[in-house]
């Protein structure tokens, strides 16, 4: 098997020019996807005929919440590939992961919060999927604390890669756990996130959301990974040109 | 054929790099001495060779073979004796060099009671390290350091805390190792009192 | 327009969450813009410093 | 050439071997520092008894914070005594040892993380029934508390291995340690809890005991791979 | 012949301002790596989701432990940070350079346990109402929770730095003095979990309250000493 | 009118008495240089002197004042400079002297200035000390040292890690505290490199 293009693609000033090049790409239509469907979600979609407007706090909960959980899954991969193959650029992209996850755990948790209050009379509930966000937002955290506690870079992305991937065996553990854990207790309130065949003109903000959502993750992701590689490339030869 | 060689050497520490190339070769029974002025990367290349510290590149051959400064095999007959003599204060002398030495090879007591004599520590190998002053740790390291049976020995500032006759007994360990076939690398600015042709002398450019 | 401002009464838990997401969804932009214009800064420091002659470092 | 190397006395030491000395040499070093060993206990005795103190003298309703109370004790205490796992050895110099004896670093890595749990987590759990009779549980459930605690506490130091490993290269790591461990315990506390309540009510715990030694297997062949390269990773 | 000792360029540094160079140090020390001052905060808050994990989602029963939660919260956040408070001056000889600079000994540990406090104790009260939320305390328990973890926490560093100096010299000090804090602890948390209690259930607090001010005060006029002794034992 | 003077110094350690009833004196502007095999007792005379370990008896007197060796006025005009340099390693260079000197008087940047080219700081004092090898964190620790403006300097092994300029600088630097009217009390196997009227030796017994 011919690997050249492995190590091509993993070199550092090709994936800064890609990303360069591609950041737009992503970006602009993000920006426009989430601006219709902000515009489809608010005004054009009927209200829920249970929870009349508040059901709209879907179309920020659902994809930051969607975000959360796939960037874990980016960053993780990332990591496992930098460990495995000591791939430099992997570990520069789990590093720019990190920071938008946690953002958005934050975010998604708020915004549930936010939606609980009308909608259980509580902001929060130890139910199963709040808690397993929660335990999300502290592997986020310590997967940062561990990368700033460290000074050296190459051990810094180590030992952080190692803990992201040890997270990834965990998260269905812990997902599987805490089900488990609440189905025993009686239910704590009236939760139920029965999911009726929405109708098309609710659901499709949603899914231009969670697409528009993705691409700015895409796009963020892109510009962070830009600098970190500038950050981290002591070479000069390939960023005198890149600087031009 | 040189015992040990280390070809295109790549250290990068802090903002630049320390090692741009370096290369260096050790024949068997020699004793390659380090010197340099503070900072200028004995620590460091001895750490390198020992395979605690990643370089950026490294070419490195022992016996003719093309290794990885991790590899077990070599690991197994390489010893590194650095500024911390890893040392349990809890331990006294003797559970130290029983532990280091048995992590590696049977230790029998008569090699044990030569070794503790060779390095004048018959008076308080049994006391608990923590009551023993800096000399007295530095010669139960070197007692160790005597029974790992390595034929490479890697030795950072061995004379550190030895009197006088701390000094001359560095020099003359490191003699009867090369006598034993084994190969030396030490970093000191002291005189070890070898022959000419047993010793080489590297001396590092200036430090930052 | 009110009544939309209002969002049939859900309005005090509706925007805040529209709030945080917005400051998110800006912060991360920002951030990222702003740490790459920082490495560039700092990648071009540090090739003048390459290129200056030994002794002026 | 090769007699420095392999003197004809030179007998190598097996992996199995080496890391039995790792244990023994950790063993012995506890026995030196009694207090040491003493420090998990107390702490486990005070949060358990704090909250009979904070929260009702009743047996009853004590009764029915015991599981959490015990295991979130256990948790904690364990946790407390894993800061220390490879500080000093880093400190010292015998780390780099251990990573240059020859010897596979998992094999002593894996003896350490044994010799904490025969250190903390056991004690832990053979002190557990005794506050557990002061937290009002029947003298029935402690076979099922003693056998829930000592497979879910060699999960908890497997798991405090890792993240010892990895925040080896951290100054002051304490607190960062304790952040990326105790979300990966999480599952141990849930199926814990759940089987000491089971146990209590007097009803069948085989269910999460399973879940428990499950966890407890996975850790054991996974953890100390992954402490290993943290600990290679963290020995600058 | 005094020259070298008072060169007409040197001006002696007072106790006080040498105390707050200890503390400014302290200070910069760790906001040097700003991620640890948001870890007593994350830890804190990892400590209270073990609770409702360990016994029981339910709010209404998790208010009932709530004060016992918080403050065994806070005594373990602190407990885990103060472990460090003299080890590493002592480890690099700090220390011995505060026995012998000719300054108070009193006053620089005072300094340090201060630090303690600002970098521990106070970002762990602010942290207590958002955590009391989650565990379905009240707002209007708010106030109550915050004062009495304020005077609360100081007393925790206060007889901590006590317990770390201690152990500097357990060696010496035996299994006895490392156990004395714990106990030392316990009053505090008694009286701290009793004044929570009385917050979340809106009744008047004042009592408990005045009993912590008292060990605060108890506390700031004996541990500094108690620590400088310690600390001067534990200097061998 | 010896500076300092210590009479029937009665000091046990572990199983046996170190010193008993050793006498010394030390004249202003004289170095006391100790020698003695490892374990003779040289650190804890040092340390005896700092006030740091308490012997079983002493009579110690300073400038004809009978003192108690933790006396805070003493204190304030002595340096001492062990094995551990108390350097922090998240501070600079620059931040670990400010502190060490600032808690003892006020520093002004001339001075400081002037320190760290003597001991050859110059170019790594504005780093964080965790990133400096052993021999520069002992140049840091020197800096303090020479600004701590104390009369009295007890020195443990001062060359240690050193290279040979810094061996060197370690003699020079005894020199100028004694021509500044200073004292010093150093325990080293080195030759200082001082005139013969300006060195007193003392050569403990053999050690356990
Ligand atoms: C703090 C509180 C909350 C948290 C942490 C939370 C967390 C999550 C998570 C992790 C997801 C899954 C995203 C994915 O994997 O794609 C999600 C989706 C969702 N949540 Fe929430 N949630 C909270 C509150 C609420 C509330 C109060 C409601 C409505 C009553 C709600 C309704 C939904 C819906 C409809 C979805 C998307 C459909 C689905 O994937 O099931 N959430 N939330
Ligand atoms: N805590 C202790 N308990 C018992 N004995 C001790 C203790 N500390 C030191 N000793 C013993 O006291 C003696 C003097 O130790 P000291 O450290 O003063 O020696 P030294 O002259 O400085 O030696 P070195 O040249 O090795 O530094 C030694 O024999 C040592 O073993
Ligand atoms: N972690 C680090 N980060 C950045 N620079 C470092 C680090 N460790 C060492 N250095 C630098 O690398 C250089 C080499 O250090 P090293 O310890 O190898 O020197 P050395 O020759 O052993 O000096 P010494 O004689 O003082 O022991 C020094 O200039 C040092 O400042
Ligand atoms: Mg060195
Ligand atoms: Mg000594």
């Amino acid at each position: 098997m011919n690997w050249t293009w492995f190590h091509k693609f993993g070199s550092p000033p090709h994936i800064y020019r890609i990303a360069g090049t591609l950041a737009p790409w992503f970006g602009w239509p993000a920006g426009l996807l989430i601006v219709a469907a902000l515009y489809a979600g608010l005004v054009l979609a009927p209200p829920d005929y249970q929870q009349g407007d508040g059901f709209r706090i879907i179309y920020v909960h659902a994809p930051s919440a969607w975000l959360s959980v796939m960037i874990y899954g980016v960053m993780a991969s990332a990591a496992a590939i930098g460990l495995i193959w000591r791939m430099k650029v992997a570990h520069a992209a789990a590093a720019s992961c990190a920071g938008i996850g946690a953002w958005f755990t934050v975010v998604s948790l708020i915004t549930g919060m936010l939606w609980g209050k009308p909608m259980w009379g509580t902001y929060w509930v130890w139910d199963p999927r709040l808690t397993a966000q929660l335990v999300l937002l502290f592997l986020y955290l310590g997967y940062m604390g561990l990368r700033s506690g460290i000074d050296d870079l190459a051990r810094s992305d180590r030992a952080s890669a190692v803990l992201a991937i040890v997270g990834v065996i965990n998260i269905p553990i812990i997902r599987y756990s805490v089900e488990w854990w609440n189905s025993i207790h009686q239910a704590p309130s009236v939760m139920k996130m029965d999911r009726p065949s929405m109708p098309m003109d609710m659901l499709a903000p949603l899914l231009m959301m969670l697409l528009g959502f993705t691409l700015y993750f895409a796009a963020v992701m892109l510009v962070r990974l830009r600098a970190e590689i500038l950050r981290r490339e002591r070479s000069a030869s390939w960023i005198k040109e890149a600087l031009q | 054929m040189p015992e040990l060689s280390v070809k295109n050497l790549l250290v990068f520490r802090g903002e630049r790099h320390l090692f741009r190339g370096l290369a260096l070769a050790v024949p068997a029974q020699r004793c390659l001495q380090i010197t340099g002025v503070n900072g200028a990367g004995k620590t460091t290349l001895l750490r390198v060779l020992a395979g605690l510290l990643e370089p950026e590149h490294l070419e490195l051959r022992w016996r003719e073979r093309a290794i990885s400064p991790r590899d077990a095999g070599y690991h197994g007959e390489l010893a590194y004796l650095g500024h911390d003599a890893a040392l349990k204060a809890d331990l006294t002398g003797l559970e130290n060099i029983r532990f280091a030495v048995g992590l590696r090879s049977t230790l029998g007591p008569a090699a044990l009671a030569a070794a503790i004599a060779r390095v004048g520590a018959q008076k308080f190998a049994d006391r608990l390290v923590r009551t023993l002053s800096a000399g007295q740790k530095r010669r139960i390291a070197l007692a160790s350091l005597l029974l790992s049976g390595s034929s490479l020995w890697l030795l950072d500032e061995p004379a550190t805390n030895l009197d006088a006759a701390g000094q001359a007994l560095i020099g003359e360990l490191i003699g009867e190792q090369l006598a034993r076939g084994g190969t030396v690398i030490a970093a000191t600015h002291q005189d070890l009192g070898l022959a000419a042709t047993a010793r080489i002398a590297l001396e590092l450019g200036s430090g930052t | 327009m009110s009544e939309f401002f209002a969002m049939g009464g859900y309005a005090a838990f509706l925007w805040p969450a529209y709030a945080v997401t917005l400051l998110a969804v800006v912060v991360n932009v920002i951030t990222a813009q702003r740490a790459h214009a920082a490495a560039r800064a700092e990648a071009r420091r540090r090739l003048e410093m390459e290129t200056m002659p030994e002794h002026e470092r | 050439m090769n007699s420095a190397a392999n003197p004809p006395h030179l007998v190598r030491t097996g992996a199995l071997a080496a890391a039995l000395k790792v244990l023994q040499r950790d063993l012995r070093l506890a026995v030196r520092r009694p207090s040491q060993l003493l420090q998990p206990l107390a702490f486990f005795a005070v949060v358990s008894l704090l909250f009979p103190l904070g929260y009702t003298p009743e047996l009853d309703k004590l009764r029915a914070i015991a599981p959490g109370v015990l295991w979130v004790g256990a948790l904690l205490a364990s946790m407390l005594a894993l800061d220390s796992l490879f500080r000093e050895d880093a400190a010292d110099g015998t780390l780099e040892q251990f990573l240059i004896c020859g010897q596979p670093l998992v094999g002593l890595v894996a003896a350490k993380t044994l010799a904490h749990w025969l250190l903390t987590g056991l004690p832990l759990t053979l002190m557990a029934p005794l506050l557990g009779i002061a937290l009002g549980v029947p003298v029935a459930a402690m076979p099922g508390i003693l056998s829930s605690l000592a497979l879910g506490s060699v999960t908890l130091s497997l798991i405090g291995a890792v993240g010892a490993g990895l925040t080896l290269g951290v100054r002051r790591g304490g607190v960062l340690l304790s952040l990326l461990t105790l979300p990966l315990a999480v599952p141990v506390l849930v199926f814990g809890a759940r089987a000491t309540e089971l146990a209590i009510a007097g009803e069948s715990l085989t269910g999460p005991l399973y879940l428990l030694a499950a966890l407890a297997v996975l850790g054991a062949t996974l953890a100390p791979l992954a402490a290993a390269a943290a600990v290679r990773i963290g020995v600058e």
